[in-house]
């Protein structure tokens, strides 16, 4: 159904990669901007969800880093809105998604987006170390890698004192299997990697 | 009835009420919560933002020690859990290439065949099983039932019907003697994934929905996502600083008002470990009998 | 012996290519020689066996063409003779027939220069292939004589 | 033993340049059968054609080839210089030596050779031809028209003015369509009703139109020329002819609280009503299910009350069976509903219109006399929020199409709200704005320069209502994306136009083909617009597509000069060129095994289904049947048959086969 599968466009391009790791087409969204219309963090975006379909549309050179630079794809919430009422069913979430994991890949993650990936890794971090997430652990592992020492400050003794904050991680007994599980995705990842373009290589002209 | 039970990390820290609540009404509603041994976290929003084999992977770990254990339905109290594994069920049920692969990650064999159920699946269930006459002290308070992102979205995987209306806690509630305001921001995104590392943005979002419940005159919001309760209770005091206006109106897992209109005590349902003093105000019980109304939308 | 000149039967459809050669000859546009047209209403008319018998008579191809999808004088026609040539290349491949022996075209009554382009095309191709030799064929080139019915 | 006579044409030097036409006429004189063989310079002119009637007389031929131009060209020509001369046209048959040879190739061997083979290649099919005979066919000059809206009023009226009689069948009460509903008609502004109710009464008083409303089209059998129809007249509950309708009995009935479907829900109406005023014909229904003396047996005011006694209670639906040559479908269109929409609130919130809506809200003889209040509490919106694409273009929601008039009447309705409420602020959101057409894309721009209206190119995502207001909130694309949110006091959604419920049905009644949005196909989408793939049915207005009022009246008035072409003779004559089945004598009487395949593949609904009885009535067989009214000779059939028993007159196997035998 989608027009890139069809007539394939130039094969380097983010769009179809896009189109091959999601099986979304950004060529199905005509621009009417509904997305951003519904979208709860729209204001606060350097692009809006509609123009980041656009700037995969459109390809030219440089644009294609201008999405995996902006802030925008690390702001989206996956709270589905756009999905659920976008005319041209186009699964903007999961685009979001596989734009953030390649922003990752190629080093151009947005300055303001550090904190939100740096809470991400602490989250999967805790996740590794312990099979499930210790709240007390990921908050200040957090709070490590961005510095914001002083943030939550005042909620963690709300936390402490109504006995929501165990102070020791639960470890499960299957710790080391979702170890292995992360090291093998990990490796999976970087085994993709290897078939993705590097960016500087895809901008050439 | 015997449910699966797969309550998630929060359950355990910061949403513990959640998970005290829903133990507590279990034997009286009749139903019976077995845990998954040894689950693990579901790897929630920072998994398939970093790494989409692993959003997969570690779900379906839980899903295959659920199959392991013979559960065939599985209870998932946190809507943001209840995504992430039907997602993924989703996705193993209809790629026989993908659950080779994903089996051969967790080192463990997995179907998809344990169906993964949301609490509004399973209270409905009890709904339709006399909840109404179990109720001893009726929950006669107008409320706002808030439903978020993950019980109506992505459609293919939500229970409700009405995507941007839903009624299935509405109706719930009314069973048990409460008054649901029509609002407008029950399936509002409240923040989320983002309360910790933009607490500014999260405000804003959040501190929309207090608002309009509390101006449309609702006396509780009734959740059942643990992030969206940090979000609505916790993160009370930024919202109020937000938007420059005290609101008290305090912040129910949709367990807690049932458990509090099974007569059972707000200790037991852990109430007291709430940021906002949940303050109701008395009824003259038992209420009048409030008819349940049909599901469907009502002129404002 | 001369150098291989083929037989190439062209079954066309009356509304579109046929008019379309026409359009060819109009505009003086020069092609090969060997084709020769079945003219039919709608490739829609076109029943497998003809194609067996072109082949049985001695062509060493064969073209079908008609109206774009769409543009059928007859609405559907030309979806049918589509559809019924999915089913059917994999028989005449079975049968022993190269399927570059058997072009399927849509020349409109417009396209005077395409018909032109594609009757050469099938030709030359043809003649790579050499004669069509799973049926008996005299190779004086010269036509059976054909009894009178 | 047949005796066939070749005509080799030089076409001055536009053959005989290239082809040794002397040569491929030597050549063919050696052709089996070929008794006669000649060339000459100029084949079509007088002397040319008389070469060919002296040689069909004298050497008392059986088949003629005229080797020259193409059939495209000459065909009609020589077929008649053969009639003429006592040769059944159809035995004559031309070989094109000039398009597909001379003018294709170099002078040369293979070119003659190639010239050769395509006289030889007719030769052996004329040998096979048989004579056929034009197929004529009576025709009953009365034309069905379906559908009592403008469409339907203009091919009536164009038909019935051309001197044949029309029957019109009506659905509702009363003719008139959406076309009455509405306020002003853009790009002139016009009063709707006032330069449709004229028309209305026309078609009421002309002699050549037999009106049936309230009526439905039962079942349709027969094919092009020989229709017969069967109506429903349902049930009125009141005597028409007796009924003088003063209006008295809508007087006094006490049910007065039925949605209007006239004013699209907004107003109320009664048990016993006429749609709206200027009702043609103004006689009143009895709506029996709301009716408080059908429901619960007692009542009878309007029957106390009726001057002229003309109440029928025990009225039945009534069955009539019509002779009609040809049927003019212009069944229209509906409007979604608001409810379609889940994010702008399911329909609850009663300030959200459709266009339809609005349209009723602005028209002086709607519910508020052409004042725009909100339905809500009866307030004068001060901002109202225009909608466009509202569930069209919108596959999510299973419609791909652009409804194509809401660009226009939106334009339109901003600009009634502008000029009825000079405060009022009026916004529309849109995608494109789609303004072809006369004085079209002008009318928009006026809106916008004049009237203010305020285009914002942007989809609404959803709306809400808070505090009395809707909230809309929606984006501009042009203002880089910018999220915005309006807080209106009414909005207007251009509903899509979709196919009417019972398309489907109706569509199968007549055996038409409809497309995937049920909307009724008409059989060429470029030449032939206006008729149907079944012969003798045609199609306009919007049951076929969304369109204004100007194309549905151009569409109806072709619809109807193709009916007026159609009754101009008394019977139709087609050429024969048409499917046959094999019939022969006991104990077989046909090859075919009544496998309808051919059925199936008809793109006419040609084949019938006939049944071979034994002298005592015992069934033998059914076996399919061509109707040549309706056959049009594509051949479809003859490629798809199993055993080989159905053939085209004109090329018959037997003819293809012999062709291909020359190779």
């Amino acid at each position: 159904m989608s027009a890139s599968a069809q007539h394939p466009t130039h094969p380097e391009t983010l769009s179809e990669h896009v189109q091959d790791a999601t099986g979304e087409s950004v060529f199905n969204c005509y621009q009417c901007g509904k997305c951003t219309a519904g979208c709860p963090l729209a204001a606060e975006m350097d692009f809006a969800p509609n123009q980041i379909l656009r700037l995969l549309q459109l390809g030219l050179p440089g644009m294609e880093e201008e999405v995996l630079k902006s802030l925008s794809i690390w702001l989206c919430l996956t709270c589905e809105t756009c999905a659920a009422r976008c005319p041209q069913e186009v699964e903007l979430p999961k685009i979001m998604d596989y734009l953030r994991q390649q922003s990752l890949k190629r080093g151009l993650v947005h300055p303001k987006a550090r904190d939100i990936l740096a809470f991400h890794q602490a989250f999967l971090d805790s996740i590794r170390k312990n099979g499930r997430l210790h709240e007390v652990g990921l908050i200040s592992a957090y709070k490590l890698r961005t510095f914001h020492l002083l943030q939550d400050v005042l909620v963690a003794p709300k936390l402490l004192a109504r006995g929501k904050l165990s102070l020791l991680p639960h470890g499960i007994a299957g710790k080391a299997d979702v170890a292995r599980i992360f090291a093998k995705c990990a490796a999976a990842d970087a085994e993709a990697g290897r078939h993705e373009p590097q960016t500087d290589k895809a901008e050439q002209p | 009835m015997k449910v699966g039970f797969f309550p998630g990390c929060s359950l355990e820290g910061s949403a513990r009420e959640y998970n005290e609540s829903l133990q507590a009404i279990a034997p009286v509603l009749g139903f019976e919560l077995s845990e998954v041994p040894d689950w693990n976290c579901c790897g929630a929003t920072a998994a398939h933002t970093l790494n989409h084999k692993l959003a997969l992977a570690l779900p379906a770990r839980i899903l295959a020690l659920a199959e392991k254990a013979g559960l065939t339905e599985l209870l998932v109290p946190c809507s943001a859990c209840y995504t992430r594994l039907a997602a993924t069920r989703d996705e193993l049920i209809h790629d026989e290439a993908l659950r080779r692969d994903i089996s051969s990650i967790i080192e463990l064999p997995v179907t998809g065949r344990t169906k993964v159920l949301n609490v509004l699946d399973v209270l409905a269930a009890c709904a339709s099983d006399g909840l109404k006459d179990k109720v001893r002290k009726p929950f006669a308070h107008k409320v706002a039932c808030y439903y978020g992102c993950y019980l109506t979205r992505p459609e293919k995987l939500a229970s409700c019907k009405r995507a941007e209306d839903p009624q299935e806690m509405d109706d719930i509630l009314r069973l048990v003697g409460a008054e649901p305001v029509d609002w407008a921001f029950k399936v509002e995104c409240c923040g989320a994934g983002l309360s910790v590392s933009r607490t500014g943005s999260v405000a804003e979002l959040s501190g929309r929905i207090v608002a309009d419940a509390a101006d449309r005159g609702a006396e509780a919001i009734i959740v059942a996502c643990p992030m969206c309760h940090t979000n609505l209770d916790l993160r009370r005091d930024a919202i109020t600083e937000k938007r420059q206006t005290p609101y008290s109106i305090p912040v129910l897992y949709v367990s807690q008002a049932i458990g509090l209109a099974l007569g059972l005590s707000p200790r037991s349902l852990g109430l007291h470990r709430h940021h906002v003093p949940v303050r109701l105000p008395e009824r003259p019980a038992p209420s009048p009998e409030p008819a349940l109304q049909p599901s469907g939308p009502k002129e404002d | 012996m001369a150098e291989f000149e083929p037989k190439v039967v062209a079954f066309v459809c009356n509304w579109c290519t046929y008019a379309g050669a026409d359009l060819t000859g109009t505009s003086r546009i020069k092609y090969s020689p060997n084709v020769r047209m079945i003219r039919l209403p709608c490739t829609g008319r076109i029943d497998f066996m003809l194609l067996l018998q072109a082949f049985g008579q001695g062509a060493d191809g064969v073209i079908v063409s008609g109206c774009h999808p769409g543009d059928c004088h007859y609405t559907a026609g030309n979806f049918h003779a589509r559809r019924r040539w999915i089913l059917f290349r994999r028989l005449i491949e079975f049968m022993g027939i190269d399927l570059r022996r058997v072009h399927f075209a849509w020349v409109s009554a417009a396209e005077g220069a395409k018909w032109a382009e594609l009757v050469t095309n099938v030709v030359d191709e043809v003649r790579k292939l050499g004669p069509y030799q799973s049926f008996p064929k005299r190779l004086d080139g010269q036509p059976k004589p054909v009894e009178v019915a | 033993m047949p005796r066939i006579g070749v005509f080799i044409c030089h076409c001055g030097e536009n053959i005989a340049g290239t082809v040794d036409t002397a040569a491929v006429a030597k050549n063919a004189a050696d052709f089996p059968g070929v008794v006669h063989s000649i060339d000459y310079k100029y084949m079509c002119s007088d002397p040319g054609q008389n070469l060919i009637k002296e040689a069909i007389k004298e050497k008392k031929l059986t088949g003629v080839v005229v080797a020259a131009c193409s059939p495209r060209m000459h065909e009609p020509t020589f077929r008649r210089a053969c009639a003429e001369s006592g040769l059944n046209p159809f035995l004559c048959e031309m070989a094109n030596l000039r398009e597909h040879c001379s003018w294709v190739h170099e002078k040369g061997e293979a070119t003659t050779e190639k010239a050769t083979d395509l006289v030889r290649i007719m030769v052996e099919k004329v040998k096979r031809n048989r004579p056929l005979y034009p197929i004529s066919v009576p025709v009953t000059k009365t034309a069905l028209v379906l559908g009592g809206g403008i469409a339907g009023i203009q091919a009536a009226l164009d038909i019935a003015n051309a001197g044949h009689k029309v029957v019109m069948v009506e659905r509702e009460a009363s003719i008139g369509g959406h076309m009455a509903q509405l306020s002003e008609t853009f790009p002139t502004l016009d009063c709707s009703q006032c330069i449709l109710t004229p028309r209305m009464v026309e078609v009421a008083q002309h002699p050549n139109i037999t009106l049936y409303t309230y009526s439905e089209l039962e079942s349709l059998e027969g094919f092009i020329g020989n229709f017969k129809a069967v109506i429903r007249k349902k049930a009125r509950s009141i005597d028409e002819t007796t009924c003088t309708g003063c209006g008295a009995c809508i007087q006094k009935c006490p049910t007065k609280k039925i949605p209007s479907e006239f004013n699209a829900q907004l107003g109320m109406r009664t048990a016993i009503y006429v749609p709206f005023p200027q009702a043609v014909p103004n006689k009143p229904v009895i709506d029996r299910k709301n009716c408080t003396f059908f429901k619960n047996g007692r009542c009878k005011l309007c029957e106390r009350v009726c001057p002229a006694k003309a109440l029928r209670y025990d009225q039945e639906d009534m069955l009539v069976e019509l002779n009609v040559g040809a049927v003019v479908a212009a069944t229209g269109y509906q409007v979604k509903d608001t409810d379609f929409f889940p994010e702008y609130g399911y329909g609850a919130h009663k300030d959200i219109l459709t266009g339809l809506q609005f349209e009723r809200l602005a028209s002086a003889s709607g519910p508020t006399q052409g004042v725009i209040k909100r339905p809500s509490d009866g307030q004068i919106p001060e901002t109202v929020v225009f909608v466009a694409c509202a569930g069209s273009r919108d596959p999510a929601k299973g419609i791909n199409y652009c409804s194509k008039i809401c660009c226009m009447y939106t334009a339109k309705h901003a600009m009634l709200y502008r000029h009825k409420v000079h405060s009022g602020k009026a916004y529309i959101f849109y995608m494109d704005i789609r303004a072809g057409g006369k004085m079209y894309e002008e009318f928009v721009r006026r809106a916008i320069e004049e009237d203010h209206v305020n285009y914002v190119r942007g989809r609404v995502s959803r709306i809400y209502k808070k505090n009395g207001k809707l909230i809309v909130k929606g984006v501009d694309t042009l203002l880089n994306s910018r999220p915005v949110e309006i807080e209106a006091d009414m909005v207007v959604l251009a509903t899509a136009m979709v196919a009417q419920p019972d398309a489907e049905a109706l569509a199968q009644k007549m055996k038409v083909s409809y497309d995937e949005n049920k909307f009724l196909s008409e059989a060429h989408p470029k030449l032939r617009p206006v008729e149907m793939n079944t012969a003798g049915i045609f199609v306009a207005g919007a049951c076929q597509a969304p369109k204004d009022i100007p194309e549905a009246v151009a569409q109806a008035s072709g619809a109807a000069s193709k009916v007026i072409g159609l009754f101009s003779k008394d019977e139709l004559s087609r050429e024969p060129v048409v499917a046959v089945v094999s019939r022969m004598g006991p104990p077989d009487f046909s090859t075919c095994i009544g496998c309808f395949l051919c059925e199936s593949a008809c793109p006419y609904q040609a084949i019938e289904r006939e049944e071979i009885k034994a002298r005592d009535g015992r069934l033998i067989k059914t076996v399919a049947k061509v109707n040549q009214g309706v056959c049009q000779g594509c051949g479809t059939c003859v490629a798809l048959c199993r055993s080989k028993s159905i053939d085209l007159q004109g090329f018959t196997n037997e003819q293809v086969f012999a062709e291909l035998v020359t190779l």
